[in-house]
C-alpha cells in the first residue's frame, strides 16, 4: 500500500518560490468567517486557522489552482494573482 | 572595464531524488537551474557595469545550457559564450575550469572574473581557484560583499560560525561570490524576446587550441552515489480491518514524532521564571549566585 | 606500507578552528592500526603554543610555519610559503578543513600537483592498504557520493565542518615540534586579509547562528519584534522569525527560516508567537534545545518544544528582560558561547 | 513584425500553451500567421494536471500524422472501467476491446503525463513558427476602444500588441474575467482534482491489470470513493507508473468539510483500490481546478479581438459516462486559430469577424457535444447519484451473490428491499430515471 502522509506528498512537488506572495489573506476579515472553506479545499494544506479567528496562510507552496480564492465568502479577504512567470509550482509528471 | 561572469546549469537540488536502497538517481525527474552562486555572481558584475563597461557570461556545456545564456543575455549581459566539445557527457571541475581559463585567454582577458563560490551541483567550490591557477590571478573565495577601489578590490567574505574577515585584492582577480550577495534581476519583456532569438556562440576544444588529451586527469577508480545518512523510511501500512476513516487517520498520524517536552502554564512571572530556571538548567545562562 | 598523513591546521584570532581538530581526529583513524603517522603542518606568526593542543588531539609531528606575513590568511602567501613544505614532507595523504581560505589556495595546488582534492567530504579513510576513499556531500547535501583511488595515489581531503565532531583531548600527550621559517616577500602577495570581524549575533547569518530568538505572527507588530531583538541581545542570540512576519515587514527577507527561507541548526532555539507550520518547522528540525511560547496551547510549535509555555510572549518577555539583567549584574555575562562541537555519531551508509 | 511604440505586434497573441493554446497556435503558424505562444510556467506544462487520458487522438492525427510515434505518450486504452463504489464493496462496468479503432492505430486514447505532452504540442506549434514565450504570466488584456488590442505581461514594458488574443489559460480564466467574457464562477461548478502519479514497474503494471504491450486502462470510480462529498475518482496506468486521484465538487467539500488529500487517502485505501497500488512509490502530488458545469458554464466565447478555448471556456465534458476535457480542448483551441486566420485574412477583428469560431465549434461538435449533454452534469452530482445508487448497486449485489443457504429471492423484492434499506423512494428512483434519460438518451 502506497499510504502517504500530507507532507510526504508534498515533499514530491517543486516550487521555486518568489519573494513576494501572489497571495494574501487579510486575517481580519477572517475573524468574521464561520465557514473557513481554504482550510478545507486547499489541496496544500496551507491554511491555518488561528485561536484568535483569524487565518495563517503560507504562499510558498501554493499549487496556484484558485480553488481558496473560489470558495471564500468573505469579500476581499483572499487577494489572489498567479506568482510572477517562472515563479511558483513546477509539476514534473502530472 | 570588462568583466567576465561564470555560469553553470545545474539540477535544482529540490528535483534530485535518490533512490533510498540503490542511491540511483532519477535524472528523468530533475529540473535545471541557474547555480544560485552563479545568478549573484552576474547580479553583481551588472550592478558594477558602467556604460562603457562590458558583460560577457561563459559557461561550459552541452546546447541545453544554453537557456541559462539567454537567461544572462535577458538581464543584460553584453556578450554571451558556451565552451563545449561534442559527445562529452560531463565534466569535473578541473575540466570546467581549464575550459573557462582557456577561452577566456584565447577570446580576451576580462579586467575582472567573477563567480559562484559553490555549486549546488557537485559543490566542489574548486573551480574559482583552478581558473585563477590556470590564469595566474589571484582569487578570493566565500565572498559576500565588495566593492571596486581602483585597481583595488575591497572584500567581506565569510568564515565559519559566523565570523568575517575584511581584505582587499589586485585586479585582474577571480571573484567567488555566496549565493546570498545578491538576487539576480527579473527580465524586461523586449530583453526576454530578443534573448530567445540570439545565436548563442560555441567554442569547441580545436578553437580553443586544446585537444582532449589535455582534459585528462586523474580520476577515481570507483564511485558510487547514495541517500544522505538517513535511513530509509518504512512505508507504513494501515490495518486492513480498520474503517476507511480510522485508516486514513492512522496514516496520517504515523511517523510524526513529537518532542517529549514538557507545557507549562502561569503567569508571566512565573512563565519568565520557568524559562529562566531552563536556560540554567541547560547551561545557557549562570544561574544568580 | 606505514601511511604518512598530513593535516593542514587553521588559526583564527589565536586558537585553532574546530575543523582543524575534526580533521586531526580523521587523520588519525587513518593510521590507527597501520603504525602511520600524522603530522600537522601549522602556518601563522605567534602560533607555536598551539602545537601543544594539536598534539594533545594527536598529531605526532606539528611543522609550525611561521612568518610574520603569514598573521592574516593571503592565498598567494600559504600557496608560496607552504608549497615548498608540503613538497618535502611527500605526504601519501593531505587533510584540511574545506573552508574559504582553504578553497583558495589547496585547489591551486592540487593542479600544480595533479592531485585529485575531494571537498565537502563527510569522511575520508584508507582501505585495506593503501586505497584511499572518500565520502562527499553533493546536490547541497541530498546526495552522499563514495570514491576511492588506485592504491597509493596522492589524494587531498577538504572536511565538511561540523560533521565528525571533535573528540576530548589525550591530556599530556606529545609531539615532535619543528619550526620552519620561509623567506616570503609580503609585497607579491596580490590579496590579503585586513582584520577579521568576530561573529557577531546580531548580523551573523541564521545558518551559523548558535542561538535563535524567533518571532511569528504572535508578535503582532515590528515594536513587538523590537522587543525580541532586545532580548536577542541580552541573551547573545540572534534574531529570526517566520516567513509571515517577514512578509509583513518585521524582519530583513534574510531572517526568516523555513522550508524556503534558511535552514537553521542552533544549539537553542526560542520561538515567540510561533504557531508553527509545517513549512517553519521544517526549517528549524537541527535545533538542539527548543523553547516555545504561545497563547493557542494547541499549537505545534509547543508540542515540538522541550520547554512549550502556554502564555502571551508581551506579557512574558518583559519580565524575562528584567530578570535576565538582574542575573547578569549578580554573577558575570551569559555563559559564553562554547566553541567544541559534540561529538556526534557518524553513521555513514554503507559502512 | 512591426514594431510598435517598443513593443512587438504580432497576428496572434496565444495565452496559455496547453493543448488549446498550442492547437491554437499550431494551425495559426501554419497559415503563415506571426504567432506568440505565451506560457507562465518554466516550460509548458509545468503548471498542468489531468487525469489523465487523451481522447481524440484521431483528431490529433489529422494535423500531426502518426502522432503518437513521436510524442510521449504512455498507454493506449484499450479497457475502461465504471466502478460503482461502497465502503466495503464494488460493482463494475468494465468495457475492454480489441477492435480497429481501440487497440490499432490511430487508436482512441491515450494515457499522458501532461508536463511532458504539452512540451512536445508547443514544440510543434513553435516548429510551425510560433514564437514561444515561457516565463510570462499575463495579467490583464489591452483594449483600445473597446477592441481588445494585446496583453498585458507582469515584467517591465510587458505590453505585447496582437490583432487577435486567444485566451487558453485554464479553468480560473483572469483573461475570460478580465475581458468581461466570464462571469465569477460558482462552487458547485468547479471541481477540485488531487492526483498522485505512482511509481510500479511496467511488468507489475501489466500482470495486475491484465494489459499486454502499451495496452492501459482507464478507471473510474463513484460512490464512496470521495465519503459524501459529491464527485468521483480515477486510477490510469501510464508507462511505468499510476494516475491515480479524486475529484470533489468545490461546494460539496465545503459543506462537508472533507479536506481533498484525506479522501484521497481514504480511496488508496478502499479494498477495491488498495491492491492495485500496493508497492508503489510517490512520485508526485499535484491538484488543479477542473470546469465541470459544462454547457452551463460557457462563457462569452467571442468578444472584439479576443477569443476563448479550452478550460478558460468551461470545454469538459463530465457526463459520468465521459470524462473528456483535453480532446475538446484541441478541438476549440483548432477552432479559435482557424477563426483567427480568417480574421486575419479580411483584416477585421470585430466580434462580428471573429463570431465565426462559434461556428467552428459547432463543426467541431465542442459546442454540439456540450448542448446535448447540457443536464447531465447536474445530474452526475446529485445526491443520489453519487451516495445512493452505489451503495445500492453494491448491497444488491452483495444479497445476490451471497450463498448463506436461504431462500433465494427474486430480484424485484431484493431490490425493492434494498431500495427501502438504503432510504430511498420508489418515486425518486422513477424521478431520476427520467432525468437519466433526458440528460443521456435523447
Amino acid at each position: 500500500m502506497v499510504m502517504t502522509t500530507h507532507d510526504e506528498k508534498m515533499r514530491t512537488v517543486r516550487f521555486r518560490v518568489d519573494d513576494t506572495a501572489h497571495i494574501s489573506v487579510d486575517g481580519e476579515k477572517c475573524k468574521s468567517c464561520a465557514v473557513r472553506a481554504c482550510v478545507t479545499v486547499c489541496p496544500a494544506g496551507l491554511f491555518v486557522p488561528l485561536d484568535d479567528g483569524s487565518v495563517l496562510f503560507n504562499y510558498e507552496q501554493c499549487f496556484e489552482c484558485g480553488a481558496c480564492y473560489f470558495v471564500c465568502t468573505q469579500e476581499g479577504a483572499i487577494r489572489w494573482t498567479y506568482p510572477r512567470g517562472g515563479f511558483g509550482v513546477t509539476f514534473r509528471e502530472s | 572595464m570588462h568583466i567576465a561572469v561564470c555560469l553553470s546549469r545545474l539540477p535544482d537540488p529540490n528535483t534530485v531524488e535518490v533512490d533510498p536502497l540503490t542511491g540511483a538517481v532519477d535524472a528523468s525527474r530533475m529540473l535545471y537551474i541557474l547555480n544560485p552562486a552563479d545568478a549573484a555572481a552576474l547580479e553583481r558584475a551588472l550592478q558594477l557595469r558602467a556604460p562603457e563597461d562590458r558583460v560577457t557570461a561563459l559557461t561550459v556545456g552541452p546546447a541545453e545550457a544554453d537557456s541559462i545564456l539567454r537567461d544572462a543575455l535577458a538581464v543584460g549581459a553584453d556578450d554571451v559564450l558556451r565552451v563545449w566539445e561534442e559527445g562529452r557527457t560531463s565534466t569535473r571541475p578541473a575540466v570546467t575550469a581549464l575550459l573557462l581559463a582557456t577561452a577566456l585567454r584565447t577570446t580576451e582577458l576580462p579586467d575582472m572574473l567573477l563567480c559562484g563560490t559553490r555549486s549546488l551541483a557537485t559543490g566542489s567550490g574548486k573551480v574559482p581557484a583552478l581558473i585563477a591557477e590556470y590564469l595566474d590571478w589571484p582569487v578570493v573565495t566565500d565572498i559576500v560583499d565588495f566593492t571596486l577601489q581602483g585597481s583595488m578590490v575591497r572584500f567581506l567574505r565569510r568564515l565559519a560560525k559566523g565570523a568575517r574577515s575584511e581584505g582587499e585584492v589586485m585586479l585582474p582577480a577571480v571573484l567567488a561570490v555566496e549565493a546570498g550577495a545578491a538576487a539576480l534581476r527579473y527580465a524586461g519583456l523586449p530583453d526576454l524576446m530578443k534573448a530567445k532569438r540570439a545565436a548563442i556562440p560555441v567554442q569547441d576544444l580545436s578553437e580553443l587550441g586544446l585537444s582532449p588529451v589535455d582534459l585528462n586527469f586523474p580520476a577515481p577508480t570507483a564511485q558510487a552515489t547514495m541517500p544522505p545518512y538517513r535511513r530509509p523510511r518504512e512505508i507504513f501500512v494501515p490495518e486492513a480491518s480498520l474503517p476507511p476513516h480510522e485508516r486514513v487517520l492512522q496514516v496520517m498520524s504515523a511517523g510524526i514524532a513529537q518532542k517529549s517536552g514538557r507545557i507549562v502554564s502561569g503567569s508571566p512571572e512565573q512563565a519568565a521564571d520557568q524559562i529562566i530556571a531552563f536556560l540554567a538548567d541547560r547551561g545557557f545562562v549562570d544561574r544568580a549566585g | 606500507m606505514a601511511p604518512h598523513v598530513l593535516v593542514i591546521a587553521e588559526v583564527e584570532q589565536d586558537r585553532l578552528m574546530p575543523a582543524t581538530l575534526e580533521c586531526l581526529a580523521e587523520a588519525r583513524d587513518m593510521v590507527s592500526g597501520r603504525d602511520g603517522t600524522v603530522q600537522v603542518v601549522l602556518p601563522g606568526f605567534g602560533v607555536t603554543a598551539l602545537a601543544e593542543t594539536l598534539a594533545e588531539h594527536g598529531a605526532d609531528r606539528v611543522t609550525v610555519v611561521e612568518h610574520a606575513a603569514l598573521e592574516r590568511f593571503s592565498a598567494d602567501g600559504w600557496l608560496q610559503a607552504l608549497e615548498p613544505v608540503l613538497r618535502d614532507v611527500r605526504p601519501a595523504l593531505i587533510l584540511a578543513p574545506d573552508s574559504g581560505y582553504g578553497r583558495a589556495w589547496l585547489p591551486r595546488l592540487s593542479a600544480r600537483w595533479r592531485m585529485p582534492l575531494v571537498t565537502n567530504c563527510s569522511r575520508a579513510k584508507v582501505i585495506e592498504d593503501g586505497y584511499p576513499e572518500a565520502y562527499r556531500f553533493s546536490h547541497d547535501g541530498r546526495l552522499h557520493e563514495r570514491l576511492i583511488w588506485a592504491r597509493g595515489v596522492r589524494v587531498g581531503f577538504m572536511m565538511a565542518p561540523d560533521v565528525r565532531g571533535v573528540p576530548a583531548p589525550k591530556r599530556g600527550r606529545q609531539a615532535v615540534i619543528e619550526m620552519v621559517r620561509p623567506m616570503l616577500d609580503p609585497a607579491t602577495f596580490r590579496d590579503r586579509t585586513l582584520r577579521t570581524l568576530p561573529p557577531d549575533p546580531r548580523t551573523v547569518d541564521l545558518v551559523d547562528a548558535e542561538r535563535i530568538v524567533s518571532g511569528g505572527l504572535g508578535v503582532g507588530s515590528a515594536d513587538g519584534m523590537n522587543l525580541l531583538r532586545t532580548l536577542a541581545e541580552t541573551l547573545g542570540a540572534t534574531l529570526g522569525g517566520t516567513r509571515v512576519a517577514a512578509d509583513r515587514g518585521w524582519l530583513p527577507s534574510d531572517r526568516f527560516i523555513g522550508t524556503t527561507g534558511k535552514i537553521v541548526a542552533p544549539k537553542l532555539y526560542i520561538a515567540f508567537g510561533v504557531s508553527g507550520a509545517g513549512q517553519h518547522l521544517a526549517g528549524i528540525g537541527g535545533s538542539q534545545v527548543v523553547i516555545a511560547v504561545n497563547t493557542d496551547g494547541t499549537a505545534p510549535m509547543l508540542k515540538m518544544a522541550d520547554l512549550g509555555v502556554v502564555g502571551d510572549l508581551h506579557a512574558i518577555v518583559p519580565i524575562l528582560l528584567k530578570k535576565l539583567e538582574a542575573l547578569a549584574q549578580g554573577s558575570a555575562a551569559p555563559a559564553a558561547l562554547a566553541d567544541a562541537v559534540p561529538e556526534r555519531e557518524l553513521a555513514v551508509a554503507g559502512r | 513584425m512591426a514594431v510598435n511604440g517598443g513593443s512587438e505586434h504580432f497576428d496572434v497573441i496565444v495565452v496559455g500553451a496547453g493543448p488549446a493554446g498550442s492547437a491554437a497556435a499550431l494551425i495559426a503558424a501554419r497559415a503563415g500567421l506571426s504567432v506568440a505562444l505565451i506560457e507562465r510556467g518554466e516550460y509548458p506544462g509545468a503548471k498542468n494536471v489531468s487525469g489523465a487520458v487523451f481522447y481524440g487522438s484521431a483528431i490529433l492525427n489529422k494535423l500531426i500524422p502518426g502522432w503518437w510515434e513521436q510524442a510521449p505518450v504512455e498507454r493506449h486504452v484499450c479497457r475502461r472501467d465504471l466502478v460503482l463504489m461502497s465502503p466495503t464493496t464494488s460493482v463494475s462496468l468494465d468495457f475492454r476491446s480489441s477492435a480497429a479503432g481501440y487497440s490499432e492505430p490511430p487508436y482512441n486514447g491515450f494515457t499522458i503525463l501532461r508536463p511532458k505532452f504539452d512540451r512536445w504540442f508547443a514544440a510543434q506549434a513553435e516548429a510551425a513558427g510560433a514564437f514561444l514565450l515561457t516565463s510570462a504570466v499575463v495579467d490583464d488584456v489591452i483594449k483600445e476602444d473597446g477592441q481588445v488590442v494585446g496583453v498585458q505581461v507582469r515584467r517591465d514594458m510587458g505590453e505585447l500588441r496582437g490583432d487577435v488574443v486567444i485566451a487558453c489559460d485554464g479553468a480560473n480564466s483572469w483573461l475570460a474575467r478580465k475581458a468581461g467574457l466570464q462571469r465569477e464562477l460558482h462552487t458547485h461548478e468547479l471541481s477540485l482534482g488531487v492526483k498522485e502519479v505512482i511509481g510500479l514497474d511496467e511488468a507489475t503494471i501489466r500482470e495486475r491489470f491484465q494489459l499486454t504491450g502499451d495496452e492501459g486502462v482507464a478507471l473510474e470510480y463513484v460512490g464512496a470513493v470521495t465519503d459524501s462529498v459529491h464527485g468521483g475518482a480515477f486510477l490510469y496506468t501510464n508507462r511505468d507508473s499510476l494516475s491515480l486521484g479524486i475529484l470533489g465538487q468545490l461546494s460539496s467539500l465545503v459543506e462537508h468539510k472533507k479536506r481533498p488529500y484525506d479522501l484521497l487517502e481514504a480511496f488508496k485505501a478502499h479494498p477495491a483500490v488498495a491492491p492495485l497500488v500496493r508497492g508503489g512509490t510517490l512520485r508526485e502530488y499535484s491538484a488543479h481546478l477542473i470546469p465541470e458545469a459544462g454547457w452551463n458554464m460557457v462563457p462569452t466565447l467571442y468578444g472584439d479581438g479576443i477569443l476563448v478555448a479550452g478550460d478558460a471556456a468551461g470545454f469538459c465534458l463530465a457526463t459520468g459516462i465521459y470524462i473528456e476535457g483535453i480532446n475538446y480542448a484541441i478541438q476549440s483551441g483548432l477552432a479559435a486559430g482557424t477563426a483567427a486566420v480568417e480574421a486575419c485574412r479580411r483584416q477585421d477583428f470585430t466580434r462580428y469577424s471573429l463570431m465565426k469560431y462559434m461556428e467552428l465549434l459547432y463543426q467541431r461538435n465542442v459546442l454540439t457535444d456540450l448542448r446535448a449533454y447540457r443536464h447531465a452534469p447536474a445530474f452526475v452530482n446529485g445526491e443520489r447519484l453519487q451516495n445512493v445508487y452505489p451503495e445500492l448497486a453494491a448491497r444488491i449485489s452483495e444479497s445476490l451473490f451471497r450463498v448463506a443457504g436461504d431462500r433465494k429471492q427474486k430480484l424485484l423484492p431484493l431490490y425493492w428491499q434494498t431500495l427501502q434499506q438504503v432510504g430511498t423512494k420508489p418515486r425518486h428512483v422513477l424521478k431520476d430515471l427520467y432525468h437519466v434519460a433526458r440528460a443521456y438518451l435523447w
